[in-house]
């Protein structure tokens, strides 16, 4: 395990110049997350059009791995129905190592499946960073469970 | 170095461990300090020889084992320089002897409109006790704020401090910033309105050599763990006479006089604050921890702590935009040092450099309202006690010029 | 034998020791049990190798110490059959989980008016924090009585519990009769009227193969020290609905969720419980010691139990002039036998036997209310546990005549 | 160290037959005492005349030590001033090890100042016991000093 493969450029990247962050004025789904042993926050804000994603905002602070996560998680969904989410984020766990069992993860063509996410998966050799990385998924996935109506 | 490091790194067994191929760098004492085998080996012998219950024992064997809890009661005593053994009460912890202030003290004797004096810069073990017992009570927090030159502000002190004030609650040395308290001030001012004062010394007892008796304060609180000891105990110390007049937070077996259906009388101090089984094999082991450190001599484990920071302080400030939270100055503070560095998170530095071996805390150090102060969401902390040696830090420095490295910080 | 008792005295490096020139014959096992190596070893190993603070650390060793903390919890909430891990809060020992009941749901939720159901069986662990809370919220106390073969008396249990009693609590094995609770009774009568059931099982759970789901209770509340386990730690099962309704009692690090200036919320369950550096090898420890039991097997330790207490039940009754306590019947007791001998004080009886290695215990066992039930200042209490052999009891039994011998009692 | 010297005859008869066992109406003073750890008990009465003892009784209940000890102790300081009291106190509890020094002791003839109170030397024998003996005589010390105007 090295440390370049955990702190990978495209992670810097989304740390530093994070996507759609910020606020939606009437979200349809929100959920705050935090991590109280280390601090980290997450903040998601949906919009949901027939059950895809049409809108989503992020804010937080923490460190790099998991803004990076939610910046790259924002980015992912937005054009996403639900199901679809629900999906990416088993993919995303069982790549985390948080997930056992087949997520349906097509091994020949993971990159073409889980894209830039593939960035994250350097974390899972870092155990006490796994849950930096999960953070927003496990906040998205309350954010549409409160939703669900 | 004033201690010889060198012998004393023998002593603990952990120091030679490796994580990912390097040697252990340890700088987390101030979250809890590593056991010397004097300290291990003592409380193992006493299950392999003397185990048994204490005090209520008509046997020999209860005996010895009680003779060994006293001995501990009294090495401890004598560490601190308190008028007697009895004024040390066995607890869990620096949070539970706080907690038995908060509900002893504070549940039985605050009531509405109370005041309750905290500084900015408090430990939540020394937040968190307050706000339960005020809720109880109907009393409120004020709280003293922090100078630009991470001190307790005390300029204030006279318009923040009148009869209200029942308890001034503050900690001798903070766990963040290194920052030492101002006693004598605090001590007095609280003095004037009658106040009792309580002292977090949980950082304190284990770095700067101290006496109860000179500090001059009410009540003070302390870990095992944080000064070579082990987990699961922490001594009260209370002047006598304030001992005597309060109640006891737990009720259970050994802290009774006599006990009816209906109402109960209590035993003398100290037992009176210790009910149930004490962790007896634990006394056992502050008392060797107190020991061992007493042969160190704790002058110079506070000349080493000194050396090491200072040097320390003035690597960390040859590193470009990294930012030091806590005083410069020697005198006024001990060997915890908190920094940021450029953008980069304190748990990704963390992360860089526990790949090199190097273990040091990243968060907010159970100090939110400090963090706020602060305005930082977390920091990096490292702290050092009597095994760490300068080539250690050396080996810190270069694990955070790898970490500019990775992230790319000029 | 049904355990193979010769090969676990090997484990227990004290039960080689001489006292007084005579091997060293343990019966005080109901104050606390001795301690096998592997126990007092998972401890050293745990500073010699993983010693670090749990959950806050970012760096792999502090992984490790929470790992291994994380897994105590397991084994300790997979050794009573809790539905989950979380639902075991450690706690320095049963007198601090009742009283964390106490202060956490008692203090918050009762009122002047409500009561509080005990048994005139309770160790003071049981009595006393019940009657502080009384103090602060006004709630009053009431007993059950004991019936004449020493078992808790629920004839009028309809008539003494109505939607006034919010609490009921009771031991689940008195720890001076032996006696076993009515749990199936008194767990339904509490429920018919909404009560919370508190279990003190500092006995029953090192002696009784115990499924707390089966149980019913609400809490149990038990400690190491009596089941192999070091001093300094015990754990409080709670239903999870309960336990995430209830206040913590302590506040302090690690139980909170964010700290504001005046206010804080709290973290989940049960580090919501758990304020402050908590008893971390001792948790260990408690681990080995529930592996330790495990091995052995619980029924087999039930089994023991019966067999070594029916026989010392059957010699005694052969001594003229003494009076056991407690249930004659194996299956409603376990292995804690009380007695006096002719005009002979209890504590003559134990140096008596002292002095010929013999460990045995004298008092009123914190169970002052029960003394005055059964009419004694004090009782000779012998206890038995998986290092006992028939052996240690004919051992008793000679000392008992020496007694008389002495204090010519015909 | 035997149990014969610890549970000597003298002891077993004042156990049980403890002299001057009862109350006084009007003490002029008096004190109880207990030991929580073990749960012995003794309540002294004296009355007094210009510093001299000339009515003592006590009850209480515990092991044999402490009530053989008090029951010697009463039968013993009657006709006694306190100031005597004090050194026979003294000298008891020097011969059970409680106080260091040379509490004025006879050593020649030990027996004809201390007389049945030497049967309690056994006890220093059996620490766990001393505070056994001893009670009595903290007691009554109490009570004394209550006294003093
Ligand atoms: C029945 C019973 N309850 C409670 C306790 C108290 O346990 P601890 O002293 O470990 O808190 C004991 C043992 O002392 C006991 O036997
Ligand atoms: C300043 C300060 N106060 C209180 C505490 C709490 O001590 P413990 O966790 O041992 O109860 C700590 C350490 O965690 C501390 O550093």
């Amino acid at each position: 395990m090295s440390l370049e493969e955990l702190y990978r450029q495209v992670i810097l990247d989304h740390y530093r110049n994070p996507r759609r962050s910020g606020s939606i004025e009437h979200p349809d789904a929100t959920a705050e997350g935090n991590n109280p042993l280390c601090g980290d926050e997450v903040t998601i804000e949906v919009v949901l059009d027939e059950g895809v994603v049409t809108d989503a905002a992020v804010r937080g602070r923490g460190c790099s791995i998991s803004q990076a996560s939610a910046s790259m998680m924002a980015d992912r969904i937005v054009g996403m129905s639900v199901e679809e989410i629900a999906t990416l984020t088993r993919q995303v766990k069982a790549m985390l190592d948080i997930e056992a069992g087949d997520p349906g993860l097509d091994s020949d063509r993971p990159g073409a499946v889980l894209g830039d996410l593939e960035a994250l998966a350097g974390v899972k050799q870092f155990p006490v960073r796994i849950k930096c990385a999960d953070l927003p998924w496990t906040t998205l996935e309350e954010a549409l469970a409160s939703d669900v109506v | 170095m004033t201690l010889d490091v060198e012998r004393i790194r023998k002593d603990f067994p952990i120091l030679s461990r490796r994580m990912n191929d390097k040697p252990l760098v340890y700088l987390d004492s101030a979250a809890t300090t590593q056991k010397p085998s004097q300290v291990i080996d003592a409380m193992s012998e006493f299950y392999q020889l003397h185990n048994a219950s204490v005090h209520r024992g008509a046997y020999a064997l209860a005996e010895e084992a009680t003779a060994l809890y006293e001995g501990a009661r009294q090495k401890v005593a004598d560490f601190i320089d308190a008028g007697s053994a009895r004024e040390i009460v066995f607890t869990r912890g620096t949070t539970t002897a706080i907690n038995t202030i908060a509900y002893g003290w504070g549940l039985n004797n605050l009531k509405s409109g109370d005041r309750i004096l905290l500084t900015k810069m408090e430990h939540h073990s020394n937040v968190v006790p307050w706000q339960i017992i005020c809720r109880h009570t109907g009393a409120e927090l004020v709280y003293l704020p922090i100078t630009d030159d991470y001190l307790v502000d005390t300029s204030d002190l006279e318009s923040i401090i009148d009869e209200r004030v029942r308890i001034v609650a503050f900690s001798g040395m903070s766990n963040v910033l290194g920052s030492l308290g101002p006693f004598a001030e605090l001590v007095a001012a609280a003095r004037a309105v009658d106040a009792i004062t309580v002292v977090d010394a949980a950082q304190l007892i284990p770095h700067i050599p101290t006496s109860v008796q000179a500090l001059g304060a009410d009540f003070v609180a302390f870990s095992a763990h944080k000064m070579l000891g082990p987990t699961g105990i922490g001594a009260l110390w209370g002047r006598m006479e304030l001992l005597e007049a309060m109640e006891p937070a737990e009720g259970g077996g050994s802290m009774i006089r006599d006990v009816q259906l209906h109402e109960s009388t209590w035993a003398d101090v100290p037992q009176k604050f210790e009910a149930g089984t004490p962790p007896i094999a634990e006394a056992i082991g502050f008392g060797a921890a107190v020991d061992y450190l007493s042969a160190l001599d704790m002058e110079q484990v506070r000349a080493h702590d000194i050396e090491i920071t200072r040097y320390a302080l003035d690597r960390l400030a040859e590193i470009p935009s990294l930012t030091v939270y806590g005083p410069d100055d020697s005198a006024a503070r001990g060997g915890v040092v908190s920094f940021t560095l450029a953008d980069i998170h304190p748990h990704d530095l963390a992360t860089i450099l526990d790949h090199q071996g190097i273990a040091l805390r990243a968060g907010h150090h159970c100090a939110r309202p400090l963090m706020q102060v602060l305005d930082v969401p977390a920091t990096a902390r490292v702290s050092f006690y009597v095994y760490n040696t300068i080539d250690e830090v050396d080996a810190l420095i270069a694990g955070l010029h790898e970490a500019r490295r990775l992230f790319g910080v000029s």
